[in-house]
C-alpha cells in the first residue's frame, strides 16, 4: 500500500473521499461545504458527488445538526461540517437534546449515524468567540463519541471510522494544525477509538494529551528529555471512549502524570485523567499526578493576551518540571 | 388518493379517532391511579387531525410530532401493546420502557418519535424528508407541531430549507390556540402560520381540525402535492384541547363555558351524529367506539401485567463502555 | 429578625420577592412566569409588579435568554427563567458565545447582571429530555458564575446574592427538593460565593456534595455514623466559585475523599475536585479519593431503569465503605 | 425629523461615508502588512447604510452589529483611535485589545458591539429596547445584521417579540446578496425579509442602500416612528460588498464585470458626484476625503505606536478568581 505526505486538511479531506466513494448513502452538508468548505477539507467533492450529496446550506445551525440527524434516520450516513466548533452552540438542542439520546430514548429504534465535524480550538487571534474548545463537555454527555486527532494519520484513520460508525461521533478537527504534514495511506484504514498513540517511551513522567496542543508537547518531550528526563508520552486520540487502561499502565511504571490540554483547566477533561487514575491505582503508589490547561477567562484577543492563555512548550517543561520534585 | 366521503371511509376515521380516544382515556385513568408514571400528554378533543392527516399516508411514510403524540402515533399504525406498556414503562413497550409517553415511537411503522423538546421534530422531519429524496424514496415526511411551536428559531430554519431544497416534507399545525398555560394569541404576532409558511415559501391552507373530513380532504391533496414532487405544504388545523396541558393540570384558568362550548364541538360526536344522519344504526356506531374502550382496556390491563424491565438494559442502547461496545460497520 | 419554616420553592419565591422590591429594576422574564411559573415560584409577582416586570414569554428559549442580556446592558437585572435546565440547550449560543463572554469580550464595557434560573436534575420518571444535570460543564465555561442550593435557606440567600451580582449567575433550583421545607428568616440576607456549608464534622471521611442529590447524601452519613465511621460532610454550595480550600483542609484532617453528584460521573465536577485535592494536598499524604455519579448513560423512564443512573444512600453508604479500606 | 437635503446634509454624509472608507482602507493595508492580527471583515461599498442610519441616532439610543461592525460603530460616533487600537489589539483599545475587530464596541456611544455570531445581536438589541421602554427612556435600539441572518432561528424569535411587545427597535437588513461564500438567493426560500417581517407583525420597506440620501430619509421617517411608540419596523437596504468576505478572501467566484458593475454604484463616488453637481467645489468634496484619509492615517501611525496591552490585564474583566472577586452590589 503506497504512502503519501499530506497535510492534515488534506488528509481528512481523503478520508471523507474515500468513504463517499465507497458508500453511496454518505454526504456531506453545511456552510459552503459546496465551494470546498472553509479549509479545502471537501474540495472537488462537489464536481464528483454532485449538490445532493454535498450539501452548501443556508445559515442555520440548528437546522443543519437536526436535519443531519433527519436524515440519518432514514437510512443515510450524513457529515454535519459545523465550519467552527463555537457555532455548535446555535445547535445544541439538536445535539444535546435530540442526537446524544435518540438511539437511548427509543429503546434501540433510532440509528443515529452522524458524525458532526467541528474545527476547534485557538487559531490566530480569532478571539473569545472563535477559539473554544469545550471536548470534555462532551464526554459527561452519555451517547456521543468524541474524537480528538492530531496527525494527518490519525485524523485521516479516525475520520473514516467514525463515518462507519452507527453512533453519533462528535469530530474535533484541529483547526490550528491543518497545515502540518504526515503519512497518510492511500487506502485509509479505521482506527479503533479508546486506543492510545505512544509517542514516545519513557520511564520518568506519563505525560497525556491530544490534539492541537500535541506538537508543543512534544517539543517539551523533547526538552525534558535533554535534561534527562524521559517522558512516557501519550496522545490519547479519543476522550471518549478513552485508553485508561493505557494511562494507568503507564502511570504505575512512572508514578507521575501530567495531562496537558489547550482547553481551560478548570473541569477539563485533565481532571478526569487525574481523578481516574487515582482511582484505579490508588493515591499510595503515586508521586504526582497534576494538570495543565488555560485560565478560566475567555480566549483574548491581541496576542500578548492570547499567549497568557495559551499552553505553550515552556509552560509545559515548567508544569513537568514541577512533578518531578 | 381523492378521500370518497363514502360511509366505509367516515366508519374508518370514526374508528381510528375512537381508538385515539379509549386509549388516552385509558391512559389518563391509569395515570390518576399512580400505574403511569412521569408526565402524560394528552390530546382529548384534537384527534380529527391525526387520523385525517394520518390515514392519507402509507406504511412507509415517516412521522415526527411533539409532546403530545399518542394519537399521531396509533393513527400512523403503531402497535397498541407496544405503546401502553411504554406508557407503563413495562418490557415490551416499543422503547424498552426508556422513554414513556413523551417519547413514544414505533419505527417499524414510520413513527420517528414524540419529542419533549418544542419544535424539535421540525428540523428531523425536514431531514428524513432528504434523505428519503436522496435516495430516490416514493415515501414522504410528515410533521405535527402545536401552535406553540411557531414561536421557536426551528419553524423559521426548517420551513426556509424544506421550501430551498423542495422537499417532500408536510407540516401540520396542530392549532389548539393554547401553549401550556398560555393563549398563543397573547404571545404570537403578526398574521399566523399561514403568513410565517408562505414568507418562507412554503404554501399553506387552514382547515377546521375538529371536521375530520374536512382534515382528511386536505391532508389527501396536500399529502399527493407533496408526494409528487412540488415540494412542502403547511396545513394548519384548528382544535381545541379539552382536558389541561398535562394530566395533573386541570386548566382551571379557562372560562368553563368555554370548555363546554368546545365540546358541542367534539369531532367524535360531530362524526357519531353524521353516522347516524347517514344512515348507521346506533348500535353499530356504539359498537366501534365499545370495540376501541375494549381493546385499550385489554391494552391496559397486559400492560399492568407485564413485567418491568430488567435493570440491566439500563446500560444498553448505548455506547458507553468504550471500544469493546463500538458497533462500527466494515 | 424572624425566622418561617417554608419549602424551598417558597424560599426562592420569597428571595425573589424581597429582591423585586428593594430594587425597581429587578424583574424577570420566561413562559408562564406570569402565571406563577411552572412550580409556583413567581406566584402573585403578576399582580404586585405588573405585566413589564412579570414578563411571560412565547416559546423562544434564545430570546428569553438573548433578551434577558440586552435589557441587562441597558441596566436592568433580569432574572432569566428557563423553565428546565434542558430547555437551556435552545439558548446555548447565547448563554456561552454572547453572555459568558460579553463583560471580557468587550473589554469590561458590558456588565450583563443576568441570573439564570434552571430547575434541573432527575424528577419523577421526566426521560431523557427533562432530566439532565450538566452543571460541570459551566464550571468549565469561563464567565459565568454557578450557584447549586441544596435547603430553602441557602437557595433563598444565595438567590439575592445572585439577584445582585454584576456578573452572570447560572442558578441551579434543584426541582426535586422544592417541596423540601426549612427555617428561611423575614430578611433574606445575601450568602456569599464560594463558602461550602459544614453540614456535619467528622474525622474519617471527607464527603462533597451539593444540590439535589444532599439528603440522600445526609442519609448515608446517618448510616455511617451508626457504623462509627464518621464523616466531615461538605456542601459545596456553589460550584464556581467553590470552596476549595475548605474541602483541602477537611481531606488534610481525614485522609479520604469522596465526591458525590447526581451527574454523570465521566467528567462530572467531583473529577475536578479530586484532582484539585491531590494537586494542593499530594498523593502522598491521602488514603483514598474518589467520586460516586451516575453511570453515562442518558436517564431513562421506567422506574425501575432510572434507579439505575440514580445515586442511592445505598450506593453512598457502599461507596463510603469501599474508600476505608 | 425628517432630513433635510441641503448641502449641508450632504456633507455630513458624505463626510461620515469617507470616514468609514478611509477606516477601512486602512485598516485592510495594516491587515495585509500583518500588524493587524486576526479576521477582519471590511464593509467597502457599503457604508451609505450605516451612515443613513446613524445619522439619525441620538447619543443615547443603542445599536447592535455583526462580524462587519467597523461602519456601524464610526457612524455612532464610536473613538477612532479607542477603534484603531483594538484592531491593532493594543492598549487604549476600546474592548482592552481583547475584543478585535469582530468585536468592536463603544458603550459610551451606545454602540454595543459587533458580533461574531450571525443573527447574535438580534435578541440582545430586543433585550436592550426592552429594558429602554422598561425604563422609561425615550432612547432606541437599532440592530444591523446581514441577509445571511434571516435564516437563522433568532430571527423570527427576535422579529415576534419586538412585534408583540410592542418595542422601541428598528431592524436594519443590511443586505448585500451574499453570506460568507454562497448568495443569499441560494440559500433563501420566499419573497424575503420584507414578507418574512410583516408575517411576524413588523412593518418594513425597502430602501437603495447605495444611495445614502434614500437611507437618511427612509431611516428618519422609521427612527421616528420606533421612537413614537409605534413599535418595531424594519429597513432593508441593498447594496454590494466590493471586497471580499474576510481581508484574507478575494471573492475570486464573482464575475469581474459584476464587481466592476457595482463599482459605478458607489455610494460614496455617487455622493460626490452630486455635491459637485449641487456647485460644491472639487477641492472642497477632495478636502472631505483626504481629511478623512489623514484622519486614519494618523489613527494607524497611533496604533502602531501604542504599547502592547500588560500580560496582567488578560486576567481581569471576569470573575474567575473565587468569591473575592464577586463584585457584588450591597
Ligand atoms: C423548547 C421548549 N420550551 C418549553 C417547553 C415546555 N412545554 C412543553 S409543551 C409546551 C406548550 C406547547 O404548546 P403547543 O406547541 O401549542 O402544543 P400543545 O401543548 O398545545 O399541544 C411547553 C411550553 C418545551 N417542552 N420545550
Ligand atoms: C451562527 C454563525 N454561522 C456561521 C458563521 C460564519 N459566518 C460569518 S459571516 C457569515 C456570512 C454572513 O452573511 P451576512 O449575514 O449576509 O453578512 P455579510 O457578511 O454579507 O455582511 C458567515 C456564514 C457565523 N459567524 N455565525
Ligand atoms: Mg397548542
Ligand atoms: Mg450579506
Amino acid at each position: 500500500m503506497s504512502v503519501q505526505s499530506v497535510s492534515l486538511v488534506e488528509a481528512v479531506r481523503l478520508a471523507a473521499l474515500q468513504e463517499m466513494r465507497r458508500d453511496p448513502t454518505v454526504w456531506v452538508l453545511g456552510e459552503d461545504v459546496a465551494r470546498g468548505g472553509l479549509y479545502g477539507q471537501y474540495r472537488d467533492f462537489l464536481p464528483e458527488f454532485g449538490a445532493e450529496r454535498v450539501v452548501s446550506t443556508p445559515i442555520s445551525e440548528s437546522t443543519i445538526m437536526g436535519a443531519g440527524l433527519g436524515a440519518a434516520l432514514v437510512g443515510t450516513r450524513p457529515i454535519i461540517e459545523m465550519r467552527i466548533f463555537d457555532f455548535v452552540m446555535c445547535a445544541m438542542d439538536e445535539l444535546v437534546n435530540q442526537i446524544a439520546k435518540i438511539r437511548y430514548m427509543f429503546g434501540g429504534q433510532a440509528k443515529p449515524s452522524v458524525v458532526i465535524r467541528m474545527p476547534h480550538g485557538i487559531w490566530r487571534n480569532s478571539a473569545a468567540q472563535h477559539s473554544q474548545t469545550l471536548e470534555s463537555w462532551f464526554v459527561h454527555l452519555p451517547g456521543v463519541i468524541v474524537v480528538t486527532p492530531s496527525t494527518p494519520a490519525d485524523a485521516a484513520g479516525l475520520l473514516v471510522t467514525a463515518i462507519r460508525s452507527d453512533d453519533p461521533v462528535l469530530f474535533f478537527d484541529p483547526k490550528n494544525l491543518f497545515p502540518v504534514t504526515g503519512e497518510v495511506a492511500s487506502v485509509i484504514e479505521p482506527i479503533p477509538f479508546g486506543k492510545a498513540r505512544r509517542v514516545r517511551e519513557g520511564r520518568d513522567l506519563t505525560l497525556v494529551s491530544w490534539s492541537a496542543i500535541m506538537p508543543a508537547v512534544e517539543q517539551a518531550a523533547a526538552t525534558l528529555a535533554a535534561e534527562g528526563i524521559n517522558v512516557d508520552l501519550l496522545d490519547l486520540r479519543t476522550l471518549w471512549p478513552w485508553d485508561r487502561e493505557a494511562v494507568c499502565a503507564s502511570v504505575e511504571k512512572t508514578g507521575r502524570l501530567l495531562v496537558v490540554h489547550e482547553a481551560v483547566e478548570a473541569a477539563g477533561f485533565g481532571a478526569e485523567v487525574v481523578a481516574s487514575v487515582i482511582e484505579d491505582l490508588g493515591p499510595a503508589g503515586i508521586k504526582a499526578a497534576r494538570r495543565l490547561g488555560a485560565p478560566r477567562i475567555p480566549v483574548p484577543f491581541a496576542p500578548p493576551l492570547e499567549d497568557a492563555v495559551k499552553v505553550t512548550p515552556d509552560k509545559i517543561v515548567a508544569a513537568a518540571r514541577g512533578t518531578m520534585r | 388518493m381523492q378521500p370518497q366521503h363514502n360511509i366505509r371511509r367516515l366508519v374508518e376515521l370514526y374508528s381510528a379517532m375512537c381508538r385515539i380516544r379509549a386509549f388516552e382515556t385509558a391512559a389518563l385513568t391509569a395515570h390518576k391511579e399512580g400505574v403511569i408514571p412521569g408526565p402524560l400528554h394528552v390530546s382529548i378533543g384534537q384527534e380529527g387531525v391525526a387520523t385525517g392527516v394520518c390515514l392519507n399516508l402509507r406504511a412507509s411514510d415517516r412521522i415526527t410530532s411533539n409532546h403530545r403524540g399518542h394519537g399521531h402515533a396509533l393513527a400512523k399504525g403503531a402497535g397498541v401493546q407496544g405503546m401502553m406498556r411504554e406508557l407503563f414503562g413495562r418490557e415490551g413497550g416499543h422503547c424498552r420502557g426508556k422513554g414513556g409517553s413523551m417519547h413514544i415511537a414505533d419505527f417499524s411503522v414510520g413513527m420517528l418519535g414524540a419529542n419533549g423538546v418544542v419544535s424539535g421534530g421540525i428540523p428531523i422531519a425536514v431531514g428524513a424528508a432528504q434523505g428519503l429524496k436522496m435516495t430516490k424514496s416514493d415515501a414522504i415526511a410528515v410533521c405535527f407541531f402545536g401552535d406553540g411551536a411557531i414561536n421557536r428559531g426551528p419553524f423559521l430554519e426548517g420551513l426556509n430549507w424544506a421550501a430551498l431544497y423542495h422537499l417532500p416534507v408536510l407540516f401540520v399545525c396542530e392549532d389548539n390556540g393554547v401553549a401550556a398555560f398560555t393563549r398563543t394569541e397573547a404571545v404570537t404576532a403578526g398574521p399566523g402560520v399561514i403568513a410565517r409558511a408562505a414568507s418562507l415559501g412554503v404554501p399553506g391552507e387552514t382547515v377546521d381540525g375538529n371536521d375530520v373530513m374536512a382534515v382528511d380532504e386536505a391532508a389527501g391533496r396536500l399529502v399527493a402535492e407533496v408526494r409528487s414532487g412540488k415540494g412542502p405544504r403547511l396545513l394548519q388545523a384548528r382544535t381545541y384541547r379539552i382536558t389541561g396541558h398535562t394530566s395533573t393540570d386541570a386548566a382551571a384558568w379557562r372560562d368553563p363555558a368555554e370548555v363546554a362550548a368546545a365540546k358541542t364541538r367534539d369531532p367524535i360526536e360531530k362524526l357519531a351524529n353524521l353516522l347516524s344522519e347517514r344512515g348507521v344504526a346506533a348500535s353499530e356506531i356504539d359498537g366501534i367506539r365499545s370495540a376501541a374502550e375494549a381493546e385499550m382496556a385489554e391494552a391496559v390491563a397486559d400492560a399492568k401485567a407485564a413485567p418491568w424491565p430488567d435493570e440491566a438494559i439500563a446500560y444498553d442502547d448505548v455506547q458507553d463502555v468504550g471500544a469493546v461496545a463500538f458497533g462500527g460497520r466494515a
